[in-house]
């Protein structure tokens, strides 16, 4: 894994008594789509906050592009080049479509305060790039025509794609989707791993959390399995699905739910 | 693109009315009244910078009268025990303003909700006492006298209406500037705080220092106001930077539906008329009435916010976008 | 939701119609306007209350009475809320909307400061209700020409309780002030005369509007062996302290108060321990102890018995009195000065500026013995007035008497 | 400063902070139960107190059924706030419920000098105006009610909030609204009876201090902050730490006093409750923060 953008050594993150994510090492290889999955409660979702900054770790580090993270908050993050969506959506509901991808770009414009009290020109001429280049995130993910609704007005499917445009607004060099899948019908399905894959052409790395198996099998070129906060395995997708750690962990994991 | 353009040419025109409409007011149409529509513009301020705060940022601030104040006593202690120029006097106090807040900052934003109101609402008590207890500067509770008019010049602000003219241009150029930061990049950052702080900092938004910023310009905003104040009523008091004085800048933010810039100025408009002219008439005509004007104001308080949380100038909006669309939806689509 | 807008909406339409019907509104013949600001609310509420009741009162009485030389009088009452801000709004109200002759009030020094300048640029006599000599000493921007105040100054008040307590040797004494305006005010002139008098302060404490009781300051009070305690304040807190006195055993340290306790509800918020308790106040609450010469005694029966008959017994105090000075001078000046009528002052600003002048000078050249020779001054509930263009207050130290509660009652201490 | 004074000092304190404790137990209740801060939770204290005296008064009442009376009004007082103000503002926002509770103190507060007028007035005292000393300091009869009925609320609380249905019901919403509406806990009723209780423990207050403090229209208000100020040290969620806020306040202000030094002998007292306002919350604003982080 000579390439790869996002690395953890021994990381975890404990709350209190519980450790949800316990000494994870992983390598997130440039360019590709990477999946983590695992059962509920694995560590998956604390795993991209940590990532994100959200958490910072009880022990460990994060490195991206080589260089570690260390306290580094989310939006500092952000500007280095990691965007992220969230499980529970989390639009704007108090803007537009438009206006919701608008504010992705905030990390990648500059002009401040005064030039924004004033309406100078530098101002005029970011905000016309920026309207620009957020409409074009908008039509990638389809939703071109909805610029002036109300986020909330769209359904869940759509409201999983804003959030995608929102974060790639960010123009990131790592993406993190968490649970894109989860409340989609199956065509929406479909468009998001035909989305996903267009994103990853775009040369951004992509690692996702999902519960969908056929999502996951279908688009990821690499699977990490979380299970109660440790990696217990990874590799191809059919590397994977043969594994047997992994099966059981999965049964296991049925028959809690049944 | 095109929305939006339109949603701009709209507010350029009613840009322009509402100037003609200011000029107007004092000269034909209510010249009797002028003193109390220079308190419109100076409430008008003090609300627009707690607006942006709360409307826009959803970050409460119960204590937005002590900026109002430390504005109007800095201004009125600089101009009269140290013979400073008026407006010398208001930039210091502006700036020296600007810098308490920022300093109160950073310590009282990592408070959120209610908990925020009460640090807010403590640090405006606190500097109230300050007003009443640092007598040998402030006077104590009979308050500042003989504060000088602002003077261009020979041109001296010494009458009623040019001092109205005076504090309308700053209010305009506030309700301007606000307008032009909401329409910003920063305004959008500021919305995105209020909806959803997780996200906001995922789109790289540094949330902590534009609070503070926005508490700043908000701070400054009642700073000027509080030293147009002082110039134009030449004597201040304690009581008029109390608790209640917050409030009721709160209560104008409220009406006039807290996320929005025009809602301020009608909010300041409608407070201002009801608690400084309409309940003093209404007890002149009734004088049954005229002990209760107090609870009319409580009352209207309570009825505004349960019935219309949106605030009323926003409700009004939205029932003629409401009204319009419906409208249009029924003529020919283009 | 709609139907609860709409109801808000018809609720703000009413609050601003109704006013404009009031104004609509036409007497059957023009009054003489004169203005009154007064706290009803807030700080000054105690203050303010009686003073409004008095004003309702008196121009009731004047227009049954068939008005000012055939006039009706209508007085408007703002309430500013103890708000100096709101004060200088209303102040502005009366002189330019209302076209008022005078206006009398305000309640408080600070909000009376707040409009002097006012009162001076729109050429209006302002005749206040409050007790800052402030209010009347010219400045170098204000000549305080236009501006005159009725109750005995504070400064006043003092120097009258110091010559008592000097005759009674007491030279050692311990205040306790509230930190409110009066007290605050009653501190700064007890410390600046106490000197004048050879007069030594053991212990200076102030209390809370809020405070529950004065225990500590009184203990410390105590430890400090003053000849006796000087409270300055207004209710409940002198009430308060003595009742604590009481509980402390202080009752060998007389208690000493201002006119600010000069209220039926001291009496009887204080009880028993009220008893003894002895206060430099205007003549009214021994009204009854005035021998028939004194110019004030009819006068001040009259007002009690009005005032008590009228808001029930025991709500006649001197504040209200302040009010019934105050516009009894506007009104005297209209009755001997003005011959103009009403619609003839109203008809321009001229006439109107002239009338504001006669007022004045009336008040300024007329209240005092030339204008009343018969009484050596112009009798009113807080003294004898002789105002001069030196003196807009007009009243001799001598107007003050020292109170002495007895059994709950008011009696005279010398 | 002479033991004496201090002793003084203490029990003033300690006399203070129970109507403190009694007035922030309010704040907790509603706060812990409906996440509001109500502001008109003061005014139910000089409810109480006016109440009393003019049952007193007027009604011709001896102490003890007018003290019940005046509790009862209260509590309906307490109830209809809740189900005309806070219920019909549905999904309000945390601003608007702010400015709502503010009109219904201001509201209150009118109505209450429009009926009794802007006079001092002073209850009975429940037994006789006595006072028996401790080293050297004066303990009025009264004062030592105030600090009985203050154990008796807490024990009280403690015991309905442990042992009966209602109270556990109560703990219940507090700990997690949606849970407990989960379980079969009606949130709305608790609110009720949380406003309810509230208005109850602020009038009491308000009856037992008012013989001593006696107590005009307008004392709601800074007693109000007071309350706010040990809720807060009691962060909403502990009754106890409330009550030891409250009485810890009122001995501090008091102690300020007795030292007798420059600033404190001024108003600046005042400003006392304040500032410890302020550094709790900064102190405890990370965990704050930790806890939104964590729902």
């Amino acid at each position: 894994m000579s390439s790869s953008i996002l690395e953890t050594k021994v990381l975890s993150k404990a709350f209190g008594g519980l450790t949800a994510v316990d000494k994870v090492d992983l390598s997130v290889e440039a360019n590709k789509i990477t999946s983590v999955i695992g059962p509920n409660g694995a560590g998956k979702t604390t795993l991209f906050n940590l990532i994100a900054g959200v958490y910072m770790p009880s022990g460990g580090e994060i490195c991206f592009q080589g260089k570690p993270l260390g306290k580094a908050p989310p939006h500092k993050r952000a500007a280095l080049g990691i965007a992220r969506t969230f499980q529970n959506v989390l639009l704007f509901d108090n803007m537009t479509a438009l206006e919701n991808v608008m504010t992705g770009q905030h990390p990648r414009s500059r002009y401040g305060f005064f030039e924004a009290a004033l309406r100078l020109p530098k101002a005029h001429r970011e905000e016309e790039t920026i309207s620009l280049k957020a409409r074009q995130y908008l039509n990638l993910v389809g939703l071109g025509v909805y610029a002036d609704r109300n986020p909330l007005s769209l359904p869940l499917g759509q409201q999983k794609l804003l959030t995608i445009a929102r974060a790639l607004a960010t123009e990131p060099r790592l993406l993190l989707l968490d649970e894109p899948g989860a409340g989609l019908n199956v065509l929406e399905k479909q468009g998001l791993s035909e989305l996903i894959r267009r994103i990853r052409e775009m040369g951004i790395t992509v690692v996702l959390v999902e519960h969908d198996m056929d999502l996951v099998m279908g688009i990821a070129e690499w699977v990490i399995v979380l299970d109660s906060g440790q990696k217990i395995a990874e590799g191809t997708a059919s590397q994977i699905q043969k594994n047997k750690r992994v099966i059981a962990a999965y049964l296991g994991d049925e028959e809690a739910i049944e | 693109m095109l929305a939006t353009f339109k949603r701009h040419w709209w507010s350029y025109l009613a840009m322009a009315a509402f100037l003609l409409f200011l000029i107007l007011l004092p000269t034909q149409l209510l010249g009797e009244k002028t003193s109390i529509l220079i308190l419109i513009g100076l409430y008008s301020m003090v609300t627009v910078g707690l607006c942006l705060l709360m409307g826009y940022t959803g970050q409460v601030s119960l204590g937005q009268a002590a900026f109002f104040g430390t504005g109007a006593y800095l201004s009125a202690i600089l101009s009269t025990r140290y013979d400073l120029d008026p407006w010398l006097a208001m930039l210091m106090a502006a700036v020296a303003t600007g810098v308490f807040a920022y300093i109160i900052g950073y310590p009282i934003f990592r408070l959120r909700g209610n908990y925020l109101a009460m640090a807010t609402l403590g640090l405006g008590i606190i500097v109230w006492i300050l007003f009443k207890e640092l007598s040998q500067y402030t006077g104590g509770p009979d308050g500042l006298g003989g504060i000088p008019n602002f003077s261009i010049g020979g041109f001296a602000f010494d009458n009623k209406l040019k001092r109205y003219f005076l504090i309308w241009s700053f209010a305009v150029c506030a309700l301007l500037i606000a307008q032009n930061v909401v329409r910003s990049r920063t305004g959008r950052a500021l919305k995105a705080i209020h909806g959803s702080e997780a996200a906001a900092m995922s789109v790289g938004i540094n949330i902590a220092q534009l609070k503070v910023k926005i508490f700043v310009l908000g701070a400054v905003y009642a700073s000027l106001a509080g030293s147009l104040y002082a110039h134009h009523l030449h004597h201040i008091s304690p009581n008029s930077f109390d608790f209640m004085a917050s409030v009721m800048v709160i209560t104008m933010a409220a009406a006039g539906g807290l996320a929005s810039i025009w809602g301020a100025v009608f909010g300041a408009a409608t407070i201002t008329y009801i608690s400084q002219d309409a309940l003093v008439e209404l007890g002149k005509s009734q004088p049954k009435l005229a002990e209760l004007d107090v609870v009319l104001y409580g009352l209207i308080l309570m009825l505004v916010m349960i019935f219309l949380p949106k605030g009323l100038f926003v409700s009004l909006r939205d029932a003629f976008d409401s009204w319009r669309q419906r409208r249009a939806r029924k003529g020919p689509v283009t | 939701m709609r139907k609860w807008f709409c109801l808000l909406l018809a609720m703000m339409i009413l609050a601003a119609a109704i006013p404009l019907a009031g104004c609509s509104e036409s007497e059957s013949e023009e009054p003489y306007k004169i203005g009154a600001l007064f706290a009803v609310t807030g700080g000054n509420a105690p203050l303010g209350e009686p003073e409004k009741q008095l004003v309702e009162m008196m121009e009731e009485e004047i227009n049954a009475n068939g008005g000012i030389n055939g006039h009706p009088v209508d007085v408007i009452v703002y309430n500013y809320e103890s708000d100096a801000a709101k004060c200088a709004t209303f102040a502005e109200k009366l002189i330019n909307e209302d076209k008022v002759v005078a206006i009398i009030g305000p309640t408080g020094t600070g909000d009376s400061l707040a409009i002097v300048d006012l009162a001076m640029n729109s050429q209006i006599p302002l005749i206040s209700c409050a007790a800052g000599i402030s209010i009347v000493t010219p400045t170098e921007t204000n000549d305080k020409h236009w501006v005159f105040t009725t109750p005995q100054v504070s400064v006043m008040v003092v120097q009258r309780l110091y010559e008592h307590l000097l005759t009674k040797n007491i030279t050692k004494i311990a205040l306790l002030t509230d930190t409110l305006g009066f007290g605050k005010d009653g501190k700064t002139n007890l410390n600046g005369q106490k000197a004048a008098y050879g007069i030594t302060v053991t212990a200076d404490q102030t209390y809370g509007p809020n405070d529950v009781d004065m225990l500590t300051q009184l203990t410390l009070i105590k430890n400090s062996s003053p000849q006796a305690v000087v409270c300055w304040g207004t209710s409940p807190g002198p009430a308060i302290v003595a009742r604590n006195m009481a509980t402390l055993g202080m009752t060998n340290i007389p208690l000493y108060c201002s006119h600010g306790i000069a209220f039926q509800s001291f009496i009887t918020a204080a009880g028993s321990s009220g008893n003894g308790v002895i206060f430099p106040c205007g003549k009214l609450p021994i009204v009854d102890y005035l021998p028939d010469s004194d110019p004030q005694k009819a006068l001040l029966t009259k007002y009690r018995d009005d005032f008590n008959a009228r808001y029930g017994n025991g709500t006649a105090n001197t504040f209200g009195g302040h009010a019934y000075d105050s516009l009894n001078m506007v009104v005297t000046a209209l009755k001997n000065a003005v011959d103009d009528t009403p619609e003839k002052i109203n008809s321009s600003d001229d006439t109107l500026q002239a009338v504001r002048a006669k007022i004045r000078d009336y008040v300024e050249n007329s209240i005092n013995s030339s204008g009343f020779p018969e009484t050596g001054g112009f009798p009113g509930t807080a003294g004898v007035f002789n105002m001069s263009e030196t003196d807009h207050n007009g009243l001799p130290k001598s107007c003050l008497v020292m109170v002495k509660i007895v059994d709950g009652k008011w009696t005279p201490a010398e | 400063m002479t033991t004496e004074v201090f002793v003084q000092s203490l029990v003033s304190g300690l006399t203070q902070g129970c109507i403190y404790a009694l007035i922030g137990l309010g704040f907790t209740i509603i706060f812990s139960v409906t996440g509001i801060i109500n502001f008109a939770q003061g005014e139910f204290v000089m409810l109480g107190g006016m109440l009393s005296f003019f049952l007193a008064k007027s009604a011709g009442l001896s102490v003890f059924p007018a003290l019940i009376i005046s509790i009862l009004i209260a509590m309906l007082i307490g109830a209809v706030l809740y189900l005309l103000a806070i219920r019909t503002a549905r999904r309000a926002s945390v601003v608007s419920l702010i400015i709502i509770t503010i009109g219904a103190a201001i509201f209150i507060r009118g109505i209450a000098g429009e009926l009794w007028g802007a006079d001092t007035v002073a209850p009975p005292f429940f037994t006789g105006n006595g006072s028996l000393s401790v080293l050297g300091a004066s303990i009025h009869v009264q004062a030592l009610w105030i600090i009985g009925t203050t154990l008796a609320v807490s024990i009280v609380l403690h015991l309905l909030f442990s042992y009966t249905v209602i109270g556990k019901a109560l703990k219940a919403s507090a700990m997690n609204r949606t849970a407990a509406g989960l379980v079969g806990v009606n949130t709305k009723s608790m609110s009720l009876i949380a406003f309810t209780v509230a208005a109850a423990l602020g009038a009491l207050g308000g009856v037992v201090i008012a013989p001593l403090s006696l107590t005009s229209y307008n004392v709601g208000a800074m007693l109000g902050l007071k309350g706010f100020v040990a809720a807060s040290i009691g962060g909403f969620r502990s009754h106890a730490v409330t009550i030891l806020g409250g009485i810890t306040l009122g001995v501090v202000e008091q102690v300020t006093v007795a030292l007798n030094w420059g600033p404190f002998k001024s108003n600046y007292k005042e400003a006392i409750a304040l500032v410890v306002l302020l550094l709790v919350l900064l102190i405890r604003s990370r965990r704050l923060f930790e806890e939104e982080r964590a729902s």
